[in-house]
C-alpha cells in the first residue's frame, strides 16, 4: 500500500511550512523519508537546489535536517544531557566529557530560552518539557530545517503558545520549520506556507491568507465536512455510570485521574474533552478494570464495580472502543470473525463446552460485516489486512453487537477516513437514541462538540468544568482545556 | 491459489530443505573430521531404520520428543518460551515414579492411568511456578525456567539418592524401586523396547491441535500470544492464560516424563535426564509450533538420536555429530531467508513464526 | 577459636573462590555487554565450551599457552559472531539462535575431541603460571588472595573495571545503552544500531571465550567435553543477580562460587553432613528471588530480545 | 578409541566383543578407558582372535539400546562397564544365553539367579586404597592426608576411600584424613577437575601433603593440584604416571584395579572354552589389583618405607590383616 503517493513539497528558508492532513494522510512517513528513516520507493529530495541521497538520519543530520518524532525519541533512563549529546557526544579520546556536555546543553537553552535541567532524568520530565529535550537535540545536531511531527497534540495551548514562540524565534533566525497538524487553528497562527496532503497525496499548496480554515478543511477531508451530526436532542434517562472522586495512577506512578467524578445517563452521549495526557487514557483503564484505582467508586446501575474484573464489567454491560486501535482493539493476526467475538468467544452460542462453534461464529460475523459496513474480502481474512478505517468499525461494530448499555468510546475515530467517521458517528448516536448510555473520550474537540450531549472537561485529571453541549462555547471549552478557570 | 502455495513454502518446503541443509552441513563436520560422510550416514540411517528391531528403538526415542514437542509448541503457540521442558520431563518422571512404585497389585488399567495423572501434575505444577512468576512479577519465563531445570536435577538426585526419601532399599545403584507390573505400559511388538506409550504421544497430536485450533481455551492462549492488550480488554486474565498455558505445557511434558519411566526404565535414577528437553525446542521449532508437524520433526530427532550410537560404532564419528545437524537445521528454519536466499526462491517466506523469528516482549525482569 | 579459624582457613577460602569466580564473572561481562545493547546471549555456555576446546587444541599443537589463550578468544568471538548474524540481520529470535549456539558447540567440540585429540597420550600443554605481583604479593591476606594468581583471573579482575568504565563513562557505553533502551531512539540520533549490536555480541564472545580459557589453559591443561558443565547459565544468573552490572556481576560470582567452597568445606573439614543439593540450588534460587522483584526488581534493558528491524 | 580388527590367517574363528560404556565416555582416561583396553589388549593378543569395538552411551536410556546393537550383530561376548549398566545387563544375559555377557563393577545377583552365561568382575578397591594409605600414613611429613573423591554413590570409589584411611591409621595411628566426595552435579559427575583442584588447595590449607584422586577427572584434578604445589599425589584405577603423564612430577604411585587384566581374562576364558558364570573376584591374592610402581619416586623412598609397604602388602595377601572395609 501507498503512504505517499507522488508527493511534491518546497520548503524554503525563514519559513514556517506548515503540513496540514488528516491521520493517516502520510505526513510522518513523508517526513520520515525526509530525514532518512524511510527510503523512498520513487523520486528525488533536494536539500539547498543539490539533490540528496539519504540513508540514514545521519546523512539528514549532516545535512543540517532535525526531526521531533510524533512519538518522541527520547530514552527515558538517560539524563537530558546524555539523550541530547546521543551520537554527537562531547568527548575526549572516547570518554564522555559529561560537565562539558550539561555546560553546552546549558548555553543552548539560554540561547533558544528553552530551559530544562540537564542533569534530569527524561522518565521525571513532564511531556512539554520532554519537547524541549527533543527540539534542543535537533538544535544541538545543528539542524537549520527542522521537522516538528505534530508538537502540539500532547501540549497544552499555553505550551502551544510558547513552542510558536520559539519556532518563530527559529525562523527569525534563518532556519526553516515544517510543522505538521491537522489543527487547522494552529496552521493560521504560524504558518507562512501551508501543504495540504490526503490520503497519501499532496492536495495543494497555499498560504493562510490566500485560503480560510473551512477550505483547508474542504482541502483536507476532500469535501465540506459536516461540523455537526444531525441528531434529535437527547432524552436523558436513570443514572447509569457514576463515577466519584476517582484517583488514577499512571505508569509513572505519578497522579493521572485526580478525584474525578462525573456521571452519564441513559440516552446521553457524555463526552469528555481534553489535551492529550490529561488522563484520558488512565480515566478509560479504571473505568474498564484494565487499571487498579487508588480511591474513588465507580457505580453502574447504582452498582460498585471497581472490584469487578474487565471480564465480569464486559458481561455487565459495559462496551469499549480502545483509544489504540492496534494496542488494545484488535489482534492483528487474527481473522475478521475471531476478533468480531473477541470478548465473547467462551459461551454459547459461541462455545459450547470449551469447543468453539464456527457456524454460529461466522454467520455472526458475515451479519455485523454487513451491518457496520465493513470492506473486506472474506471473514477469515486477518484483520491485519484490512485498512485501520474498517479495522476501527471492526472495533465500532464488536462493541454494538453486545448491545451493552454503557459505551466507554476513546478516540472512535482516530486515524479513520471521513467516510468511516461519518459512518461511526451515526451509528453512536443512533444506539443513543435506543437507549444506550455513551461515555465519549476523544482529544478532537469538534468531534467532542458535534456528538455529546454534555460535555465535560478533563485537564490535569480532574473535570474543571460540566457544560450543556447545545450552544456551549468553542473559545471557552478551549480554555478551560488550558486550565484556565 | 497463493495462500496454500505460502502454506506449503513455510510450512513443508523451508523444513525440508533446512533438514537437508542440516546434513549437508554434518557432512562438511564429518570430513573435517576425516570420516566418509556418506559411510556416516548410511550407519545413521541403517542405526535408525533398517537394522533389527531399529525402527522400534526409533520410535522409542520419538515418543518422548512427540510428547515433549508438544509442550514447546504449545507454549510457543501463546507466546511462551519454555525452555524448561527438561525440568518438567523430570519432576514429572518424580511424582509419577513415586505413585508407580507405591500402589501394589491393582490391575494396570488403574494403575497406568493414575501414575500418568501424577507425572502430570508434577510437571504441570513445576512449569505453573514459571507462569505465575511471568504472570504476576513479569520474570521473563526463559531465565526462570532455565533456573529451575537446574533446581528440579538437583531436588530429583536429593530425593533419589537420600535414605527414606525416594532412595530403593538394597539397590547398588542409586535409584527409586522398581515401579508396580501393573504400571509397566504393555509393549507393541515382542522383543523390542517399543511400548504403548508410543500410542499415547500419536493420540496426544490430534488433541492438542483440537486443543489449540478448536476450544476456547487454545484461543484464548492465541489471542494472548499475538496481543496482550487487545485480550486484555477483551475481557481475558492474561496472567491466568500464562499460567494455564505454562501448566498445559508442563503437564505433556511430565508426561513424556512418566511414559519414559513406565515404558522404558520402570524405575528412576539420580543420573541427569537424556536431555530430550532441549532438543524438543528444536523439535518444536522445526514443526513451526503446529502440532502435526511435531510428528515428523519428532521422527527425525528420534532416528537421528537412535541411529547415532550405531554410526558411531560402525565409522567412529562421534554420536555428538547429531547435534551440529540438529543446530544447522534450526539454524535453517528459524532463518527462512538463508533458504530463500540459497535457493533463489522469490518471495521467501519471511514472516513470523510462532518464536522462531518475532518482536519479543523486552523480558520485564 | 583459633582452631576454627585454623580449619576456615579464610584466606585460602577466598583466594579459592575468587579463582572460581573468573569464568562466571567473564562470561557474565561478556553477557553484560551483548544485552546492554539489546541483545539476549544464553549462549555463554556454548562460547565458554568452544572457547576452553579451540584455546586447548591450539595449545596443544603449537605448545604455546598464549597462542591458546589468544585462539580461545578468537574462536569466541567467531561463534558470537554467527549468533550476532542469526539475531541481529536475520532477525531470528535471539534465544533460539543462542540455543543454536550451545548446541552446536556441544557438537564441534565433541566430534573434534574425538577425533584429534581424545586420543593424545602425551603430556599436554600444562597450565598457565603463577604470577606474584612483587611487593603487593607479599601484604598479608591481601596478597596471597589478589596478587598471586594466573592471567585469566587477573584479566577477569582488570576486566570488571574496564567494562564498568566503558559501560558508563565512554561514548561507546553510551550508545550501547542507548542501543539496549531504545534502539529506534538511537538510530534517529544517528547511531548504527546493528553495528553498535554486532560490535558488542562479538565483544561478549571474546569475554565468555577467555572465560573458557579458564578451564583448560589455567586450570586443567587439558580439555575435557563438557568441562564447562553449566557455569554458563550460572553465569548468566549472575549476570542478572548482579543486575547487569560489572561490579554487581562480580559481587553475585563470588557469591555463588564462595557457598559452592563453604558446602565442600562442611563436609571435608568441619565433617557436618548438609545435603549439598540445596547449596546447588542457591544461585538459581537466588536469581529467581530477583526475578519475583524482590530484593529490588532488577531491570533488563528495555529493548533486550527484540530484534530491530531497519524500515 | 577406536580400532581396525586383526584377523590374522591363523584364525579359524574371529571371535566378536563388544563393549558398552555408561555415560561416563572412552576418554575418562579411567575405568572405561581401561576396560576397553583389555579388549583392546585381547585384539592385539593374535592368539585370541579377537575384534572388539565399543559403543559410548550417552543417556540411561540407551544401555538396553546399545547392548542390543552388538546382540543384533550376534557378538560372541559383551562387556558392560559400570554398575549402573548391572539391570540392562543381567536382562540382555536373560534374553541371550548364547552370548557371553560380562559386568565391570557389578556382581549384584541379590534378587536375580546368575544366568549361566554372565560374569561379574567385582575388585577389591578396599586393598590397594589400603596399601596407597600405609604409603601415604608413612611417608607424610605433616600427618595430614587427603582424599579428593567421586561420587559417594559409587561403591568403588567409597572402597577406595575407606581402605586409603584406614591404611593410613594402620601405619600410622597419629594421621589425619581428609576426604571429600564430589556432590551429584550431572554434567560435573567425575568429570570437575577443577572442583577437584580446588578440593586439593583447601586440604593444603589444612597441612595435608598428599592427595589420592579417586575419581576420574575429578580425582585427576586433586593430582594437578597437588603437583602444582609441590606436594604428593596418589592415581588411582590404573597407573596414571602413564595415564596422565601431567603429573608424574608428583605420582608416587596409583592403587590399580587391572580392569584391563580382568577383562582380557574374561575374554580369554571365553576362547579358551573355560568361561565360567557368577563372580570373579581379585583382589591381592590374584594379582587383580595392586599397587603401580613408584616411579621417579623409587628412589625418593626410604627403603625402610618400602619395606613396611611390601610387609602390609604381604599380610592382605595372606589375609593376615583386613581393610576393615565391607564391600
Ligand atoms: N511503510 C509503509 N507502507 C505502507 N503504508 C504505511 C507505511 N507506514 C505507514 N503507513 C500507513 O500510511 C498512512 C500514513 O501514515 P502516517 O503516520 O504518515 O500518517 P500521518 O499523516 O502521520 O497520520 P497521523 O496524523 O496519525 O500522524 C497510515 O495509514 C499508515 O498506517
Ligand atoms: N507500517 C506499515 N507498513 C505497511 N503497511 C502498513 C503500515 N501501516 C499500515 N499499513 C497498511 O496500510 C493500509 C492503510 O493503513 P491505514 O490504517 O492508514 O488505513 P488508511 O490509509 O487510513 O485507510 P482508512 O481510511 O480506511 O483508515 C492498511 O492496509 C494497513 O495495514
Ligand atoms: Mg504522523
Ligand atoms: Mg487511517
Amino acid at each position: 500500500m501507498r503512504a505517499n503517493d507522488g508527493v511534491d513539497l518546497d520548503v524554503s528558508w525563514r519559513q514556517v511550512h506548515a503540513l496540514l492532513g488528516e491521520n493517516g494522510a502520510g505526513k510522518s512517513t513523508l517526513m520520515n523519508i525526509v530525514y532518512g528513516l524511510l527510503r523512498p520507493d520513487s523520486g528525488e529530495i533536494l536539500f539547498d537546489g543539490k539533490p540528496v541521497d539519504l540513508h540514514s538520519p545521519l546523512d539528514a543530520i549532516r545535512l543540517g535536517i532535525g526531526m521531533v518524532h510524533q512519538h518522541f525519541m527520547l530514552i527515558p533512563p538517560l539524563t537530558v544531557a546524555e539523550n541530547i549529546v546521543l551520537g554527537h557526544e562531547v568527548a575526549n579520546r572516547g570518554v564522555m566529557d559529561l560537565t562539558e556536555s550539561s555546560h553546552k546543553v546549558e548555553q543552548l537553552s539560554e540561547r533558544f530560552g528553552l530551559q530544562v535541567d540537564p542533569r534530569e532524568r527524561i522518565a521525571e520530565l513532564s511531556v512539554g518539557l520532554q519537547q524541549r529535550v527533543e527540539i534542543l537535540k535537533a538544535l544541538y545536531r545543528g539542524a537549520r530545517l527542522l521537522i516538528l511531527d505534530e508538537p502540539t497534540a500532547v501540549l497544552t495551548p499555553q505550551e502551544i503558545e510558547g513552542l510558536f514562540t520559539i519556532v518563530r524565534a527559529l525562523v527569525a533566525e534563518g532556519k526553516a520549520v515544517i510543522f505538521i497538524t491537522h489543527k487547522l487553528a494552529e496552521v493560521s497562527e504560524v504558518a507562512d506556507v501551508i501543504t495540504v496532503m490526503r490520503r497519501g497525496r499532496v492536495v495543494g499548496t497555499t498560504t493562510p491568507k490566500e485560503s480560510k480554515s473551512a477550505d483547508l478543511a474542504r482541502m483536507m477531508v476532500g469535501r465540506t465536512v459536516l461540523l455537526r451530526v444531525e441528531k434529535s436532542p437527547a432524552k436523558p434517562g436513570a443514572q447509569v455510570l457514576k463515577v466519584d472522586n476517582l484517583v488514577v495512577l499512571d505508569d509513572r506512578r505519578h497522579v493521572a485521574v485526580d478525584n474525578l467524578s462525573l456521571d452519564v445517563r441513559v440516552g446521553e452521549i457524555f463526552g469528555v474533552a481534553g489535551v492529550e495526557g490529561n488522563g484520558q487514557n488512565e480515566l478509560i483503564d479504571a473505568l474498564m478494570g484494565l487499571r487498579s484505582i487508588r480511591a474513588g467508586k465507580v457505580q453502574v446501575d447504582g452498582r460498585e464495580i471497581s472490584n469487578l474484573s474487565t471480564h465480569a464489567r464486559l458481561k455487565g454491560g459495559l462496551g469499549l472502543i480502545p483509544p489504540d486501535r492496534h494496542r488494545m482493539g484488535v489482534v492483528l493476526e487474527l481473522s475478521v470473525a475471531d476478533n468480531l467475538v473477541l470478548d465473547d468467544f467462551d459461551h454459547p452460542p459461541f462455545a459450547r463446552w470449551l469447543v468453539r462453534q464456527f457456524n454460529a461464529i461466522r454467520d455472526y460475523a458475515v451479519k455485523l460485516i454487513k451491518t457496520f459496513d465493513i470492506r473486506l474480502q472474506s471473514p477469515d481474512q486477518p484483520v491485519g489486512s484490512l485498512s485501520g478505517g474498517n479495522q476501527q468499525k471492526l472495533v465500532v461494530a464488536r462493541q454494538l453487537g453486545t448491545l451493552p448499555k454503557l459505551l466507554i468510546a476513546g478516540q472512535p475515530t482516530r486515524g479513520v477516513d471521513v467516510g468511516s467517521i461519518e459512518f461511526i458517528h451515526r451509528q453512536i448516536v443512533s444506539e443513543r437514541d435506543r437507549g444506550l448510555a455513551v461515555l465519549l473520550v476523544s482529544s478532537e474537540l469538534d468531534e467532542v462538540l458535534s456528538l455529546s450531549d454534555r460535555i465535560g472537561v478533563l485537564y490535569r485529571g480532574r473535570i474543571v468544568a460540566v457544560l450543556d453541549a447545545e450552544g456551549a462555547d468553542r473559545d471557552r471549552i478551549g480554555l478551560l482545556m488550558a486550565g484556565a478557570s | 491459489m497463493a495462500g496454500w502455495r505460502r502454506w506449503l513454502l513455510s510450512a513443508v518446503l523451508v523444513p525440508l530443505v533446512s533438514v537437508i541443509c542440516g546434513f549437508a552441513v554434518g557432512a562438511i563436520a564429518i570430513v573435517a573430521a576425516g570420516a566418509d560422510p556418506l559411510m556416516a550416514y548410511s550407519a545413521l540411517f541403517a542405526g535408525a531404520f533398517t537394522n533389527h528391531n531399529a525402527l522400534a528403538e526409533t520410535l522409542v526415542s520419538t515418543t518422548p520428543y512427540v510428547l515433549l514437542g508438544l509442550a514447546v509448541a504449545i507454549g510457543f503457540r501463546a507466546g511462551l518460551f519454555n525452555i524448561g521442558a527438561e525440568g518438567q520431563f523430570y519432576i514429572g518422571s518424580l511424582s509419577g515414579v513415586f505413585v508407580a512404585y507405591s500402589i501394589r497389585g491393582l490391575p494396570g488399567i488403574v494403575e497406568v492411568p493414575l501414575a500418568m495423572i501424577a507425572g502430570m501434575l508434577g510437571g504441570a505444577l513445576w512449569a505453573s511456578i514459571a507462569g505465575a512468576l511471568k504472570a504476576r512479577f513479569g520474570a521473563h519465563e526463559v531465565i526462570t525456567t532455565i533456573m529451575l531445570n537446574y533446581v528440579s536435577f538437583l531436588v530429583a538426585s536429593y530425593l533419589v539418592d537420600t535414605p527414606g526419601l525416594m532412595l530403593a532399599r538394597n539397590v547398588s545403584t542409586p535409584r527409586t524401586p522398581d515401579i508396580d507390573a501393573g504400571a509397566v505400559l504393555p509393549n507393541l511388538i515382542p522383543g523390542s523396547r517399543l511400548h504403548l506409550g508410543f500410542v499415547l504421544a500419536l493420540l496426544a497430536v490430534p488433541i492438542v491441535w483440537f486443543l489449540i485450533e478448536r476450544t476456547t481455551i487454545g484461543f484464548r492462549l492465541r489471542a494472548v500470544g499475538f496481543n496482550q492488550n487487545a485480550a486484555r480488554a477483551a475481557g481475558m486474565s492474561v496472567g491466568r492464560t500464562i499460567v494455564l498455558t505454562m501448566a498445559l505445557s508442563g503437564a505433556l511434558a511430565g508426561a513424556a516424563g512418566i511414559v519414559q519411566i513406565l515404558g522404558v526404565n520402570f524405575h528412576m535414577t539420580d543420573t541427569v535426564a537424556a536431555g530430550y528437553g532441549f532438543d524438543a525446542i528444536a523439535v518444536a521449532l522445526l514443526a513451526r509450533s503446529n502440532p502435526w508437524g511435531v510428528l515428523p520433526a519428532a521422527l527425525l530427532f528420534g532416528a537421528l538420536h537412535n541411529g547415532a550410537s550405531f554410526m558411531q560404532l560402525e565409522t567412529q564419528v562421534s554420536a555428538d555429530l547429531i547435534s551440529i545437524v540438529q543446530a544447522s537445521v534450526i539454524i535453517f528454519v528459524a532463518a527462512p531467508a538463508i533458504v530463500g536466499w540459497l535457493f533463489r526462491l522469490r518471495r521467501a517466506p519471511t514472516e513470523t513464526v510462532a518464536i522462531t523469528q518475532r518482536e519479543v516482549d523486552a523480558p520485564t525482569t | 577459636m583459633s582452631e576454627f579459624l585454623q580449619q576456615l582457613d579464610p584466606v585460602s577460602l577466598l583466594s579459592i573462590t575468587l579463582i572460581t569466580a573468573t569464568p562466571l564473572t567473564l562470561a557474565a561481562l561478556g553477557g553484560m555487554m551483548c544485552e546492554r545493547s539489546g541483545v539476549v546471549n544464553i549462549a555463554l555456555e556454548g562460547i565458554m565450551l568452544t572457547g576452553a576446546f579451540i584455546g586447548y587444541a591450539v595449545a596443544f599443537f603449537t605448545h604455546n599457552l598464549w597462542i591458546g589463550v589468544a585462539a580461545a578468544v578468537l574462536s569466541g568471538m567467531i561463534i558470537a559472531s554467527l549468533h550476532a548474524v542469526l539475531s541481529i540481520s536475520l532477525l531470528v529470535d535471539q534465544i533460539v539462535s543462542g540455543m543454536v549456539i550451545n548446541i552446536m558447540a556441544v557438537g564441534i567440540t565433541g566430534v573434534f575431541y574425538r577425533t584429534y585429540l581424545e586420543s593424545a597420550t602425551s603430556a599436554g600443554p600444562g597450565t598457565l603460571p603463577h604470577w606474584n605481583v612483587p611487593v603487593l604479593s607479599s601484604i598479608p591476606v591481601i596478597g596471597p588472595i589478589f596478587f598471586e594468581n594466573q592471567f585469566v583471573t587477573y584479566a577477569m579482575l582488570v576486566l570488571i573495571l574496564v567494562v564498568h568504565f566503558v559501560l558508563f563513562r565512554t561514548v561507546w557505553g553510551l550508545r550501547t545503552r542507548a542501543c539496549g533502551e531504545h534502539p529506534r531512539a538511537a538510530e534517529t540520533a544517528g547511531i548504527n544500531v546493528h553495528f553498535v549490536r554486532y560490535v558488542n555480541v562479538i565483544t561478549s564472545g571474546a569475554l565468555a571465550g577467555l572465560g573458557g580459557a579458564y578451564f583448560s589453559l589455567q586450570q586443567i591443561g587439558n580439555f575435557l567435553p563438557n568441562m564447562t558443565g553449566g557455569r554458563g547459565y550460572i553465569a548468566l544468573a549472575a549476570m542478572i543477580f548482579g543486575k547487569w552490572t560489572p561490579v554487581g556481576a562480580f559481587g553475585a560470582s563470588l557469591l555463588f562460587s564462595g557457598s559452592d567452597q563453604i558446602g565442600s568445606r562442611m563436609q571435608s573439614v568441619f565433617h557436618v553432613q548438609i545435603p549439598l543439593q540445596f547449596l546447588g540450588m542457591l544461585p538459581y534460587l537466588l536469581t529467581i528471588v530477583v526475578l519475583a522483584g524482590a530484593m529490588g526488581r532488577a531491570i533488563a534493558p528495555a529493548a533486550v530480545g527484540r530484534p530491530y528491524k531497519k524500515e | 578409541g577406536g580400532t581396525t580388527p586383526t584377523s590374522s590367517s591363523s584364525c579359524s574363528k574371529t571371535w566378536k566383543v563388544g563393549l558398552v560404556t555408561d555415560v561416563g565416555k572412552l576418554s575418562d582416561k579411567s575405568f572405561n578407558f581401561d576396560s576397553y583396553k583389555g579388549v583392546q589388549d585381547a585384539q592385539a593378543d593374535s592368539s585370541l582372535c579377537v575384534q572388539g569395538k565399543a559403543i559410548e552411551s550417552s543417556t540411561e536410556d540407551d544401555y538396553p539400546k546399545n547392548i542390543g546393537q552388538f546382540v543384533d550383530q550376534k557378538y560372541d561376548m559383551i562387556v558392560t562397564v559400570g554398575f549402573k549398566l548391572g539391570d540392562a545387563t543381567i536382562k540382555a544375559a536373560k534374553a541371550n544365553p548364547s552370548i557371553k555377557f560380562v559386568m565391570v563393577d557389578f556382581g549384584d545377583f541379590t534378587d536375580n539367579p546368575v544366568p549361566s552365561n554372565l560374569v561379574g568382575l567385582l575388585f577389591k578397591e578396599d586393598q590397594p586404597g589400603f596399601l596407597a594409605g600405609a604409603l601415604a600414613g608413612l611417608m607424610t611429613k605433616t600427618n595430614v592426608i587427603g582424599a579428593v573423591a567421586g561420587l559417594k554413590t559409587v561403591p568403588p570409589v567409597v572402597h577406595y576411600v575407606q581402605g586409603y584411611a584406614n591404611g593410613a591409621k594402620y601405619v600410622n595411628p597419629a594421621v589425619k584424613v581428609l576426604t571429600i566426595y564430589q556432590p551429584e552435579s550431572g554434567a560435573k559427575d567425575f568429570n570437575d577437575p577443577d572442583w577437584g583442584k580446588q578440593q586439593a588447595t583447601t586440604f593444603f590449607g589444612q597441612n595435608a601433603d598428599i592427595i589420592f584422586g579417586v575419581g576420574g577427572n575429578t580425582g585427576n584434578g586433586g593430582l594437578l593440584a597437588a603437583k602444582e604445589k609441590g606436594k604428593l599425589c596418589i592415581g588411582v584405577d590404573v597407573d596414571q604416571y602413564v595415564s596422565y603423564p601431567d603429573v608424574d612430577s608428583c605420582l608416587i604411585t596409583s592403587a590399580e584395579k587391572h580392569l584391563d587384566k580382568a577383562v582380557k581374562t574374561a575374554i580369554t576364558s571365553m576362547v579358551q572354552g573355560s568361561f565360567k558364570s557368577g563372580i570373579l573376584n581379585f583382589d591381592m591374592s590374584n594379582d587383580g589389583v595392586g599397587l603401580a610402581p613408584f616411579h621417579d619416586f623409587d628412589s625418593k623412598i626410604s627403603s625402610d618405607v618400602k619395606a613396611k609397604v611390601a610387609d602390609v602388602q604381604a599380610k592382605l595377601k595372606a589375609g593376615t590383616i583386613t581393610t576393615g572395609v565391607s564391600s
